[in-house]
Order: structure tokens, then C-alpha cells, then sequence
């Protein structure tokens, strides 16, 4: 269970938006969970609990979450697709790529043309889309 | 935005000294100089990591003969030890397979690296540099502020070249520079040393070409017996914490 | 979209062979094998260019002593010649800087020089490839597919790593692999040669270290008469087109 | 004069589509020339006159040329500025970045913090924009 740790960057990323921009009170966040990440939400909800626990700034915080489909896209032939994690993939691929997206390369090739040169275009990982404070 | 970047100083605030042993050149011994300075470090007791940077060509595992392990997880990864060292490589998750990324993606899986591992309390810890001064590189002077740079150089025309100017862009970004390590020294030239005087960087000492050394690596046990180490134990005193800008 | 990739196929349109002398590892050899092939193949009579692809550590420029020159300008740039070759490398435009530059911006640099550079009629572009597989190689795959892939590799456990990892992708890319050149052989060791063999890559020949090589580069005259030459003329009748896939 | 040879590239790329889309008359294309490359537009002009010129799909062909603004950014402070060719920078950098713009590195820094790792958002190149064709 590593989305402990992203759920850290999270929280540490809003806490430095919070003290740079002067805000007393971090209403809420709009958080992106891109699908080839595969992140367990009720663990990265847990941990994001956890973290702001008594943090004043997060009184009544409230996380939403939205999932990001992946889109890849061959740099060789121009061809898109989709990656999700109910490919027939064995599993230690899948762990990998949890991790570390980008040994996708390893893993995963262009399926028209067979190229390992393509681009991660969305649905990476974590990313904040938008925050609400209160100044 | 990106929540990466900004936990990852939180995630080596309790590490002492950050050291990329960097040379901008290929082939001039970075990760053995990386792996051997880890290697002696631990031995003396000192809590030390070391992080192969160089993702298109990880060396350290294959130097320190760390094979058959994998980091745990615990509120992130946990790097497993080797001969005391905690040790961090792309090899984990890609394997002996080739990983033909762009920049871009180097990036990114940097980033995701040293945001996730939990290095804990550690005295050093010890960056095993790519070749070039791209998108590793400019990361690691990016987000690990505290990295100071040990510079690795063979008396070559060539790797002077290049060691030039990987020296001349961290002293431009204000990158602490610990000094200049001579590597596969042999007698006679000292021509290369005299060049790289100009820069006013300290002189950290040589390694000489060690014929014996190819043959110890994967094990450990040898490793400390060659004289490549001898020439690290000679240079760790000058290791000490030293801004040069 | 970008229009510059349709004319780079049209740049070689009139040059006979592509061969991109790689390694994946850095400090093997590939400069000195690319500008001694360059420079063996224009003596004897073939027209020939070399393209340094190595954007942090440029080397042909410093192995044949080209200094002083730039490329001229009609219709695009015309390369000038070093002892007949044809010659580009980034050092026309970044002197002798560093160019701190991530992948994306290395990419599109070898893009523009791709389409810009007016190689006219070879018989011989040697390309001078940088380590890793990242944004250049690939993008030589990806755009230039006459290329013709020279894997050098030095007798060395994290070279051979490196360097299968190199064939690998290259064979999965169904690039053509004209064979293996063992560089800095030493008496002993034929292990790495036999480690390799399972490619079933040709095998294109030696060369050994030569303690006088470094002495020589910067002057064309000389480097036509160490062991090192003597050790590329057997190699080149051996480049006749084949493809291994 | 390189820039016939950035023409030629243009030239070539609709020439391109031309086959692959199956058009009979390329009618127009809508070219960006970024600031960064300082191309001198007479000359671009020209070269695709030339290039043009007998050749049956390219008959009655108008180029449309925009100017775009170069935008750089810091990935070291995040700071956004502008670069232009009137800026006061000795002719031997000004001519390289001309000729390969990524060698602005070698010359330009960060105004607010120094750095050189910066991106440059827009205003590179020549970019085709769209192509108006009959099929
Ligand atoms: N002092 C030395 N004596 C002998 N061989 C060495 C020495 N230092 C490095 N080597 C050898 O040189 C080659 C390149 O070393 P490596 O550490 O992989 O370089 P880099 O990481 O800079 O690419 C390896 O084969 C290594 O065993
Ligand atoms: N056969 C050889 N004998 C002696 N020195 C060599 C030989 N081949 C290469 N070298 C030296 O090895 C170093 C690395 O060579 P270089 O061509 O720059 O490697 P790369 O381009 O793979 O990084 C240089 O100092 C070069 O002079
Ligand atoms: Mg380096
Ligand atoms: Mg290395
Ligand atoms: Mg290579
Ligand atoms: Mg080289
Ligand atoms: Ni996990
Ligand atoms: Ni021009
Ligand atoms: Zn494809
Ligand atoms: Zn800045």
C-alpha cells in the first residue's frame, strides 16, 4: 500500500498552497486519479483522513475525487488507445506499473504497429485539479 | 498541479548529505565510484543509500551483485539493504528488460521515485548519475536542493570536454560542487589534472586503473579487498561538507 | 503539425548507407569507432558525412580536430568537410557551452538538423549516437529507417547489460543490426564475446586497446596511423548490408 | 538562407496530405512561424512560390502566415516571459537560435531566477495550422 505516500504529496502540496497564498481554510480539493496508476481509492481516502486529522486548516475538508481514463498515444504511427487494468497483464506488470508508470513502456506496445514509442497523453497518476480556500 | 514535488524535500529531510557522483561523460566510472563510496561508507558504520539514477543503463546492482531483492511497501516503498545500504533502482520494476523512455518520461519516474521511498534516517545518500546533463540531471538540482556534486573524470580529451561543461552548469545554478575525482589513473599524464586546476575545485584524489576490478564486481566481499577501494578510503576524509560556488 | 518530419527521408534520399554507431553505454568507444570509420571510409575514396548526435558530450569535433568551421548556408546548411567529411554536430551552434536541454528540446534540435542539413550524395552517413535509448535514438528509429545499427561494447559486465538491453529493443524494432564490434579488447577475457553470441548478431571484429589512440586524436594524420585504424580496415569489409532482424 | 529549407518541409508535408486525404486541389494552409526562429518571411514566401509553382494540386495556392509570440517558462520558479529578436544580444546567438531555437539554452536564462531549465510553451517554429484542400 503505497497510496499512503501520494496521498501525502496531496496534503503537503495543498499545505504549501494554503501558506502561499495566505488561505486560513482549505474547503475542499478536486483531485484526478489517472487509471493506469490503478490507485485504491479507499486506501488513498483513508490515508488523506488520516492526514488531516486535527490539521486546522482541513476542518471540514472534503476530497473529490475523479477517475481519469488513460489515453496513450503512438509517437511511430499516431495511433491512440486506452490502457486499463482488466488487461490480461500478468500481475507483477501491473504491480510495476502501479508504481512507476512509465515502465509501461516495458510492458505495453502500440497495438497497431507494435512501437513502445508512445506518449502517456492522460491518466497518468495524481494530479490536482483545483482547490478551494478560504482567504 | 503536480503533488509530487513538493514532498520530496520532506523525504530526505532526515537524510544528512545527498552526493550525485555525476561526470556528464559516459563510461568514466561514475556508478562504480557511486557503488565503492557507498560500499565503504556503510562499512564504517554509517547509514547510507544509494539511488541508481541512470535508468537506461543501472550499474549498481550489477557492481554490488544485488539481485533477487524487491523494496516493501509501508506508507511507501521501503528500499531493501544490500551489504547495509539501502538501495534504490529502476531494475526493481523494469527489470532486465530495456526501458526505452523519453525525457520526459525519465522525469516523471524520478519524480514518482523520490516521492515514494522512504529513505528514513541515513547519514548519505549517494546518487549514481546517467551520462549527459538532461532531464535527470535537472531534476536532481531542481528538487533535491541539498545534493552536492562529487565530478568523476579520466585524463581523456574527450571526458574533459564534456566534465567542463557539466562543471561549469552547476557552478552557473549555484550547485555545491564537493570536487573532482580522477578516475583509471595510469602513470604519466597528469596534463588533464593541470586543465581541470582552472576551475578552483577542490581535488578529491585518484583511482587508479584497477586490472582487478572487473572481476570483483557482483561481490561484495571482493570489492572491499581491491585496491579501487584503498583509493575511495583515501578520499572519503576530504568528503567534508564544502560549498564551492 | 509539424512539417519538418515528411523531408527528412527526402535528406537521405541520396545516401547510400545510414550506420548509427551505438552502445546504450556511454565510454565504450562509439565516438572514436564512428569518426575512425568516417575517417577510413573518406580516405578511401567513398563520400562520406558524420553526424554527432551526442548533445551533451559531443566528441567527433575534439577526436578529428575540428575546429574553426561552420556550415555554410544554401537552401538549407550545407556540413563542411574535415578531412573529407561531411560534418554536423551541435557544437556549430552551442560552442563550447553546456546545453542543459531535456529530452523534448534534444529531440527537436536533432529533428531541425535532420531537416535543415543538405547531406547531398553519400555513400556513408555514420551517425555518432549518445548513450542511453532515449528521445535520439528513438527518433532515429522512428524517422530515419535506413539506419544501419554498429553495437560496439568493451569486455565489462555492465557494459554487456547495457548493450543486450540496446539489441534488444533494436531487434524488436526490427531495425537492421549490422553486428558487433568488441572495443578496448585486452588479452584475456572472451567471455563477453561468448555471452553476446546468443544474439545471433554477426560478430564484426576487434579492437584492441591502444595506448597510443589517445595522443593521436585531434590530428587526423596520426589517428591514420595508430593500431586503432589498422583494426577498423578489417572491420569495414565487413559492413556489407545485411539485415538482422 | 535556410529558410527555403523550411519551405521545402512545409511544401512537402502538404504534399503529403494531399495524397494521403486523396485531395485533388490543395487550396490554402495556414502556417505559424514562431518568433524564436526569427524566419524572414519574403524569403519563406518566395521559397514556396517557387516550390509551388507547375505543380497541378498547388495551382491557385494561398499561403496564410500568422506570426506567433514565443513564450517561455521557468521550470525551476515557474515565471512566464517573452523572447524576441529585437532583444539585445550579439548577432552570433541570435543567429544560432535561428537556426536551431533549442540552443536558446546556451543563451537565455531564467530573468527571475537564472535557471536554464525552461520550456518553450510556444512560438518555436514553423507549424502547419490547418490545410484547405478539395477533394
Ligand atoms: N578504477 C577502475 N579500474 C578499472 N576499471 C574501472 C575503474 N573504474 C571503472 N572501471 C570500469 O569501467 C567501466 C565503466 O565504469 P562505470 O562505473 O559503469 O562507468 P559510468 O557509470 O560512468 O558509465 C566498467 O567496465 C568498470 O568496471
Ligand atoms: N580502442 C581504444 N583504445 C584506447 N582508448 C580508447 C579506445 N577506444 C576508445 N578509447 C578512449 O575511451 C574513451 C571513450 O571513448 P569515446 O569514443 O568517447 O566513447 P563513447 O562515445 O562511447 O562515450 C576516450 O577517452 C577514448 O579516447
Ligand atoms: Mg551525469
Ligand atoms: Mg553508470
Ligand atoms: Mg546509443
Ligand atoms: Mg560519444
Ligand atoms: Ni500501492
Ligand atoms: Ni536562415
Ligand atoms: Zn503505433
Ligand atoms: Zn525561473
Amino acid at each position: 500500500m503505497h497510496e499512503w505516500a501520494l496521498a501525502e504529496a496531496v496534503i503537503s502540496s495543498l499545505s504549501e498552497i494554503t501558506r502561499k497564498k495566505g488561505l486560513r481554510k482549505i474547503k475542499g480539493a478536486y483531485i484526478l486519479l489517472g487509471e493506469m496508476q490503478n490507485i485504491d481509492r479507499k486506501v488513498f481516502r483513508f490515508a488523506v483522513r488520516e492526514l488531516t486529522k486535527n490539521k486546522k486548516p482541513f476542518d471540514g475538508f472534503t476530497l473529490n475525487i475523479k477517475n481519469e481514463k488513460t489515453t496513450l498515444k503512438c509517437r511511430s504511427c499516431g495511433n491512440e488507445w486506452t490502457f486499463s487494468f482488466s488487461s490480461k497483464m500478468p500481475e507483477d506488470y501491473l504491480e510495476a506499473i502501479h508504481f512507476i508508470p512509465e515502465v509501461s513502456h516495458v510492458y505495453i506496445k502500440c497495438p497497431k504497429c507494435g512501437s513502445r514509442d508512445f506518449e502517456i497523453v492522460k491518466g497518468r497518476g495524481v494530479w490536482i485539479k483545483s482547490v478551494k480556500g478560504v482567504r | 498541479m503536480d503533488p509530487r514535488p513538493s514532498l520530496i524535500d520532506k523525504r530526505v529531510k532526515n537524510v544528512r548529505r545527498v552526493i550525485a557522483v555525476a561526470a556528464g561523460k559516459g563510461g568514466v566510472g561514475k556508478s562504480s565510484v557511486a557503488s565503492m563510496l557507498a560500499l565503504e561508507l556503510s562499512k564504517r558504520g554509517y547509514k547510507v543509500g544509494l539511488m541508481d539514477l541512470d535508468f537506461y543503463g543501472p550499474s549498481a546492482h550489477v557492481i554490488l551483485g544485488a539481485r533477487g531483492i524487491q523494496p516493501s511497501e509501508d506508507k511507501g516503498i521501503v528500499p531493501p539493504e544490500v551489504s547495509g545500504i539501502k538501495f534504490m533502482s529502476i531494475v526493481y520494476y523494469a527489470g532486465d528488460s530495456p526501458c526505452p523512455i523519453r525525457g520526459i518520461d525519465v522525469s516523471n519516474s524520478i519524480i514518482e521515485l523520490l516521492t515514494i521511498t522512504r529513505w528514513g534516517d541515513l547519514d548519505f545518500l549517494v546518487l549514481d548519475m546517467p551520462p549527459g546533463f538532461g532531464d535527470s540531471t535537472l531534476d536532481v538540482i531542481r528538487l533535491l536542493k541539498k545534493t552536492e556534486f562529487v565530478v568523476v573524470y579520466t585524463p581523456s580529451k574527450v571526458v574533459i570536454e564534456t566534465v567542463e561543461k557539466l562543471v561549469k552548469m552547476l557552478k552557473e545554478n549555484k550547485v555545491s560542487i564537493l570536487g573532482l575525482v580522477e578516475n583509471m589513473k595510469t602513470r604519466g599524464s597528469d596534463s588533464a589534472k593541470r586543465e581541470l586546476k582552472d576551475f578552483g575545485i577542490p581535488f578529491l584524489g585518484s583511482i587508479w586503473l584497477d586490472k582487478g576490478f572487473e572481476n570483483s564486481t557482483g561481490s561484495p566481499e571482493k570489492l572491499l579487498k581491491t585496491h579501487f577501494i584503498k583509493d575511495i578510503r583515501s578520499i572519503i576524509p576530504k568528503l567534508k561538507a564544502r560549498k564551492v560556488r
